[in-house]
């Protein structure tokens, strides 16, 4: 039973149409990818530019986060249904690893 | 008059469990005999987590028997299928909200304490002449022994703590090697010594030692450390203010001189072999490969615990791995030229090494 | 298992446990695994409390000393206690949910055999010149100070073995959540399987900083590496800290199991339903979340400073609330119903007393202060004890006669596995409770002798008096498991009479796919309903019998982990004898060539069909 | 039933990976993985800053001296692009046109090289300057952790290479496809913990 996948033969209507719907969701990919450049080139701008270290360590983190946030909820699909626990789990793995990352920078060091 | 009754429940409870627990250990080495302040927050934080502890235990064990006892299968019929009971919001929120506030009750004292024990604020604190308030101690543990520094004194000791009552020692505490920890349990809890930061803390001792069965307190390492972890003992040794001065004024100035022929020849034994290694001056600061001997006939144990005689000390000169595994000390055949020390040499030794005092 | 031995001869039985890929299998290979590691840990336990009965002993030397008890406890938490207790999530926790398998069984023969490897490779260093010997806890300073190859083996074993444990973590998880037959939503599963679930989400999230800092340890003990060498701006907390991220977790990774163990024996001796399941379901996502938050309440002496002690000391509290719940819950369950004083029974009313007691030092030593008084005391070894031993041990022993009938389909002598338990339990409570004051009377621990004016001498003796009775219970119980063995009375399915979940419906023994049809699952404790509706055959089916698709045996996963055993050797000689890299190398592209193998060749498995399932009435 | 059933463009399903329990279980097991490779990646970023510049007294090596951002500019372009390639991989995959996954991932795997390549550069670059593993704990951190993602990559080339090779002449079933959709997941996650490594080490480095 687990192995079997009933076959499902489309309509050459909704064949069509689920064609032309992953031609749309393919541009949106890539669109994505232009934001995600983009957001890289602000990013080495930025330090580039030599502003304050105060201004661009946050600014250079959250374009970070951004784009970390569009790769897994575009490219790795976690946007669609069916990735519950799997996001479950990783925004589990994130808390974790953020208390980690924070120990590391505020008690390891007594100053 | 519920009230009343529960709070004297309380009472009578910590009294017993203070009369048992000091029951227990010796005065000179037990967390249930405090020696001072801190040692004493802590021992009443003992007190009262266990009043808790045995209020909870008290509690399930009563439930937990009673149940036992009425609701055996031979007791309730082989064949009856009891009620399939789900649960009760009740109850839930009983046993939740109960050990909440037990913890809230520990809670704030443990958090006071925890301030408390760590404010090193005053230890930099200076009179108007500009002198240090406190006494700070340096403590520098090494693999298998103790360097006391006194920075502000100018003086170094080993293997036993010298420090006043009354008032508040500082300590700053590091490793020269692996990691060790600094525990003297009567006096309060212990601080580790890492290897690349120093931590701050301080203790506080209501008595001169000399009263105690061996004249002073325990110090013990608590983090392993190598083999001889389990012998790398300390003593404590606590002064009246006057009497620790009157000690630190001989340490700056004490010149030691071999008394007798044998102390020097023992003396010139211990130039040629051991110098390399042991100040036996108490004046100076820290540095030493080994301990600094200049109190080492005041001193309570030889090598921190072996029995404080001659021959326990000619023990340990002539075969130091034997008696404290993995330690630092050379065999004495890598000093005397190849050979263990003769029995003359040995005397020799011993006698200048019993000699080395401030006190007497 | 000795029905088959019957059957096959011996080569044909070996070559079989070696490339299974059954869970049922699996299970019985970690149980035997798991014990035999027990008894070596036990024997460990022995040396140390045989040394320690009096003041000033030479029975063991220093060194030799601290490499006993530094492979006691690795040896108890890596080798023994975690792995039987994979045995049992193995062998009851599909059955549970109702699934054929686990998720991935050739990963899951894979698991197996890194962790025995990883435990051999481990327990080589004995004779390959010395133990590891710097504390379970390995702290850097000293696990880089120590001489000879003893860390070295510790780094590289449990790098080892803690890989299967990984696996077997994601297996578990993936099992739970994709596996579960109709009907078994997650409120309707058995507590066994909620804990199996939190303890593999534990070893999910707590195993990797463990491997990060076994590969620090590795990279600056064998290849260079500057992590933990202050002189090199190295730093040794972080070794500290990586290795409780990892710890404080693991524990709960033990004990959440032992947990699920007591709450399917309470609900099933008492004839009664789990009081509270819901809440008990909340209490363990709970304990597994703070679990993960407190990890520094072993380094309050380590000098982090006030503020990082009073949140880690709050939040340490803060377990006690979810650990309540579930104590009272289980006394609630009792409360009201039919209790049947069983072996297993009669272990799980032990273990609410040993493990409140247990748990309430622990609450102790989260008050910070105080636990500068206690930490690296006797105290401490008493606590964990009591949770330990009070609490994953006695449901280990529990499970040990709660499921071998499942397992095996014979049952262990009842009047036998009393006296076990009572050997056990008063010894157990014999050794540790005394050991409480030899903390708080100031004797450190991991000290290979004491001096005899320290007040100390009575209680040590007693201590270790009471190891000895444990041990009395431990050879009963290996004696009784001889003699069911070689008796081998079948007993059927539901040997206790009131199983309340599918695991005892399924008919004895256990037919290798499992069930043959997949279950419908009608509620919390199905196999009860079924029962109480008066359905003969105890279950209720979603499907009719249809051809049921199994993966093949495979040899694969012995030779990959054949191949890390070898390269690991390679990385313990690194830099000192001239074939290191080489055999490293070589090591490595066996374990990479059979990953390689795997993934090629095609292995669809094979299918049992219909017709055959019809005229299979169970048995193998 | 049979793995090996052949489907065509019009009765291949909406999501291949996950049609079989096989597909299923991969699919959440290799999440969960992802997961824990999370918090793997994140004790190592948390080791790097705590042992950022630290070295042994006198160290000259830091950050801000030794990190050149071209370099890691055009490593990051490489590697972002080659995400946007294994996203057409997929694309194709779900459209059952086996060539034109088979050709975007060979894109994806040429780019992962030259990245590959520039990475070596780059660590050969600073062993030649003396800032090699051993030099200091700085250095130990940074090779590691930098390290242990180009490992990643190198081990995900060698996978998707695999499974090209292997499924060439074999075209689409439902037992690759579930491979094939976890070897992209894997490869976009290598590029997530890449934005982290080239923000946290190399630009806040820059910064000092
Ligand atoms: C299975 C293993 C296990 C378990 C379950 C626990 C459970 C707990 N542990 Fe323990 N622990 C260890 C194994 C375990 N521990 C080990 C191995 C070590 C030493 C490692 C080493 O150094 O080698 C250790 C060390 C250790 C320390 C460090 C001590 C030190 O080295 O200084 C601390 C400090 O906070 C601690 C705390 C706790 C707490 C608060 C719990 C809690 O989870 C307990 C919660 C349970 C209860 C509280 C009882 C039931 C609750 C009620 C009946 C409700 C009412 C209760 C109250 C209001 C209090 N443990
Ligand atoms: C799962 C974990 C676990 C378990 C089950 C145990 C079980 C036991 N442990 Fe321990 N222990 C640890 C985990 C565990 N321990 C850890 C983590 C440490 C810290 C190590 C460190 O400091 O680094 C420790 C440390 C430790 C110490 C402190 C050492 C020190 O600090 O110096 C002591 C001392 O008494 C001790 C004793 C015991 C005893 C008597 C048992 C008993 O319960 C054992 C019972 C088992 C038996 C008695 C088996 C006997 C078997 C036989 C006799 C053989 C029969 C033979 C055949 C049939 C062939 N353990
Ligand atoms: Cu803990």
């Amino acid at each position: 039973m687990s192995h079997d996948a009933q076959v499902y033969v489309r309509s050459q209507t909704e064949f069509e149409y689920i064609k032309q719907k992953r031609k749309k969701d393919m541009r949106n990919q890539v669109t994505t990818f232009a934001i995600m450049i983009f957001l890289t080139l602000i990013a080495f701008t930025t330090v580039a530019a030599g502003f304050s270290v105060y201004l661009i360590v946050p600014v250079i983190l959250l374009l970070a986060a951004i784009q970390v946030v569009l790769q897994l909820y575009y490219f790795m699909h976690m946007s669609e249904k069916n990735h519950q626990v799997a996001a479950f789990f990783l925004y589990s793995a994130c808390l974790i690893a953020f208390t980690f990352i924070l120990t590391f920078l505020t008690i390891i060091w007594w100053g | 008059m519920m009230k009343g009754l529960k709070k004297w429940r309380l009472f009578s409870l910590l009294a017993a469990l203070t009369i048992f627990l000091s029951g227990c250990g010796e005065e000179y080495l037990s967390t249930l005999t405090p020696a001072g302040q801190v040692g004493r927050d802590q021992f009443n934080l003992l007190l009262l987590s266990s009043a808790i502890m045995a209020l909870v235990i008290i509690v399930v064990v009563i439930i937990y028997v009673v149940a036992l006892v009425k609701f055996r299968r031979k007791k309730v019929g082989e064949d009856v299928i009891p009620k399939q009971v789900e649960g009760s919001h009740t109850l839930e929120i009983v046993w939740t909200v109960i050990p909440i506030l037990l913890l809230i009750v520990l809670a704030i004292p443990t958090v006071y304490y925890t301030y408390k024990h760590a404010d090193v604020a005053a230890m930099d604190q200076v009179d108007e002449e500009g002198n240090k308030t406190n006494v700070t101690v340096n403590v520098k543990a090494s693999l298998y022994w103790w360097e006391f520094e006194y920075p502000d004194l100018g003086i170094v000791t080993a293997q036993e703590l010298v420090v006043p009552t009354d008032q508040k020692v500082y300590f700053n505490l590091k490793a020269a090697d692996v990691k060790h920890s600094f525990w003297i349990p009567t006096a309060g809890g212990k601080m580790d010594t890492n290897v690349e930061n120093v931590n701050q803390f301080y203790l506080e001792f209501d008595d001169a030692s000399a009263s105690l069965e061996q004249g002073v307190f325990y110090g013990k390492c608590a983090e392993l450390c190598g083999p001889s972890h389990a012998l790398m003992d300390f003593k404590v040794k606590t002064l009246e203010p006057e009497d620790f001065n009157a000690w630190v004024e001989t340490m700056k100035t004490n010149e030691h001189v071999a008394e007798g022929e044998l102390a020097s020849q023992g003396e010139e034994i211990f130039n040629t072999s051991c110098i390399a290694c042991h100040a036996t001056s108490g004046a100076g600061t820290t540095g030493g490969m080994g301990p600094n001997l200049a109190t080492f006939g005041d001193r309570n144990r030889v090598a921190g615990f072996m029995s404080h005689d001659e021959e326990s000390l000619k023990k340990w000169i002539n075969d130091p791995q034997l008696y404290k595994p993995g330690n630092l000390m050379p065999q004495p055949e890598t000093i005397n030229d190849g050979e263990k020390f003769s029995e003359d040499q040995l005397d020799a030794l011993a006698a200048y090494l019993m000699g080395l005092s401030v006190e007497k | 298992m000795s029905s088959i031995a019957k059957k096959k001869g011996f080569g044909a039985t070996l070559w079989d446990y070696l490339t299974t890929v059954d869970h049922k299998k699996i299970a019985i290979l970690y149980l035997a695994a798991g014990g035999l590691f027990f008894v070596i840990g036990g024997i460990e336990a022995m040396l140390i409390r045989i040394q320690l009965a009096q003041p000033d002993n030479d029975f063991v030397s220093a060194g030799l000393f601290n490499e006993i008890i530094t492979m006691h406890g690795t040896t108890m938490i890596f080798l023994a206690a975690m792995p039987i207790l994979f045995g049992f999530m193995n062998a009851v926790m599909p059955l549970q949910i109702g699934a054929r398998d686990v998720a991935f069984p050739f990963l899951n023969a894979l698991g197996f055999w890194l962790f025995l490897f990883g435990g051999i490779f481990l327990n080589l260093s004995w004779f390959m010149g010395g133990a590891p010997d710097a504390g379970w806890t390995s702290y850097a300073s000293l696990s880089l100070a120590s001489p000879g190859h003893g860390i070295d083996f510790y780094a590289l074993g449990l790098q080892i073995s803690g890989a299967g444990t990984y696996i077997g973590g994601i297996n578990f998880l993936v099992t739970i959540i994709n596996m579960r037959a109709p009907g078994m939503t997650y409120m309707r599963m058995p507590l066994f399987t909620w804990t199996t679930f939190v303890a593999s989400a534990l070893i999910l999230f707590a195993f990797p900083p463990l491997t990060i800092g076994l590969f620090f340890l590795i990279f600056d003990r064998m290849f260079g590496g500057n992590f933990f060498d202050h002189t090199m701006g190295g730093n040794t907390i972080i070794w500290e800290h990586l290795f409780w991220i990892f710890g404080h977790p693991e524990v709960y990774i033990l004990i959440l199991p032992a947990f699920g163990i007591f709450s399917e024996i309470f609900a099933l001796f008492s004839r009664k339903r789990l009081f509270g399941y819901s809440s008990m379901v909340f209490a363990t996502v709970l304990i597994g979340f703070l679990g993960f938050m407190v990890w520094a309440h072993h380094m309050f002496t380590v000098g982090l400073g006030p503020t990082a002690n009073a949140i880690f000391a709050v939040a340490t509290m803060a377990i006690a609330v979810p650990t309540g719940m579930k104590i009272f819950n289980w006394l609630l369950t009792i409360w009201g119903g039919s209790i049947k004083v069983t072996t297993p029974m009669l272990y799980a009313l032990g273990f609410i007393p040993s493990f409140v007691a247990g748990g309430v030092t622990g609450i102790m030593q989260a008050a910070a202060p105080l636990d500068y008084q206690l930490h690296d005391s006797y105290f401490i070894v008493a606590h964990f004890h009591y949770v330990i031993v009070g609490g994953v041990v006695l449901a280990i022993l529990a499970a040990v006669h709660l499921y071998w009938p499942l397992m095996f389909n014979q049952m262990l002598n009842e009047t036998l596995g009393k006296w076990t338990f009572w050997f056990f339990f008063i010894g157990f409570h014999c050794t540790f409770f005394i050991q409480h004051f030899l903390g708080l009377m100031g004797m450190p621990r991991r000290v290979f002798t004491f001096g005899a004016n320290q007040g100390w001498d009575t209680f040590n003796l007693i201590s270790s008096a009471g190891a000895a009775l444990m041990a009395i219970g431990v050879i009963i119980l290996v004696i009784n498991i001889i003699i069911t063995v070689v008796k081998n009375v079948p007993v059927g399915n539901d040997p206790w009479e009131d199983g309340r979940t599918l695991e005892w419906a399924i008919p004895q023994p256990v037919p290798f796919y499992n069930f043959k049809q997949t279950p419908l699952v009608r509620g919390l404790d199905t196999f009860w309903i079924e029962k109480q509706e008066g359905n003969k055959e105890g279950m209720t089916y979603a499907e009719p019998v249809s051809d049921i698709h199994m993966p093949n045996n495979s040899f694969i996963p012995f030779v990959m982990t054949i191949g890390l055993f070898i390269a690991a050797f390679g990385a313990l000689y690194n830099g000192e004898k001239d074939w290191a890299i080489p055999v490293l190398v070589l090591g490595l592209a066996i374990t990479l060539g059979s990953m390689a193998v795997r993934s090629i060749k095609d292995d669809h498995g094979f299918h049992i069909h219909k017709e055959d399932l019809m005229n299979d009435e169970g048995g193998k | 039933m049979d793995f090996n059933k052949k489907y065509t463009p019009q009765t291949w399903p909406d999501h291949p990976e996950q049609v079989t329990l096989e597909g299923k279980n991969k699919f959440l097991g290799f999440w969960l993985f992802l997961g824990g490779e999370t918090v793997l990646f994140a004790s190592l970023f948390a080791t790097y800053l705590a042992l950022k510049n630290k070295g042994p007294s006198g160290m000259t090596f830091s950050t801000d001296t030794l990190f050149e951002l071209p370099l890691v500019f055009v490593m990051t372009m490489l590697l972002l692009t080659s995400s946007l390639t294994s996203v057409y991989a997929m694309y194709h995959m779900k459209n059952h046109n086996f060539r034109g996954m088979q050709t975007w991932l060979a894109i994806t795997v040429l780019l992962g090289l030259a990245f590959l390549c520039l990475e070596i550069y780059e660590f050969n670059h600073y062993v030649h300057l003396g800032f090699t593993y051993g030099q200091s704990a700085f250095s130990s951190s940074f090779f590691t952790l930098v390290g242990t993602h180009g490992l990643h990559v190198v081990i995900g080339l060698g996978w998707i290479i695999l499974l090209m090779l292997r499924n060439a002449k074999r075209g689409f079933s439902l037992y690759n496809a579930p491979k094939y959709y976890t070897a992209s997941l894997y490869w976009h996650f290598i590029d997530v913990v890449w934005v982290f490594i080239f923000t946290v080490v190399y630009l806040m480095g820059v910064v000092g």
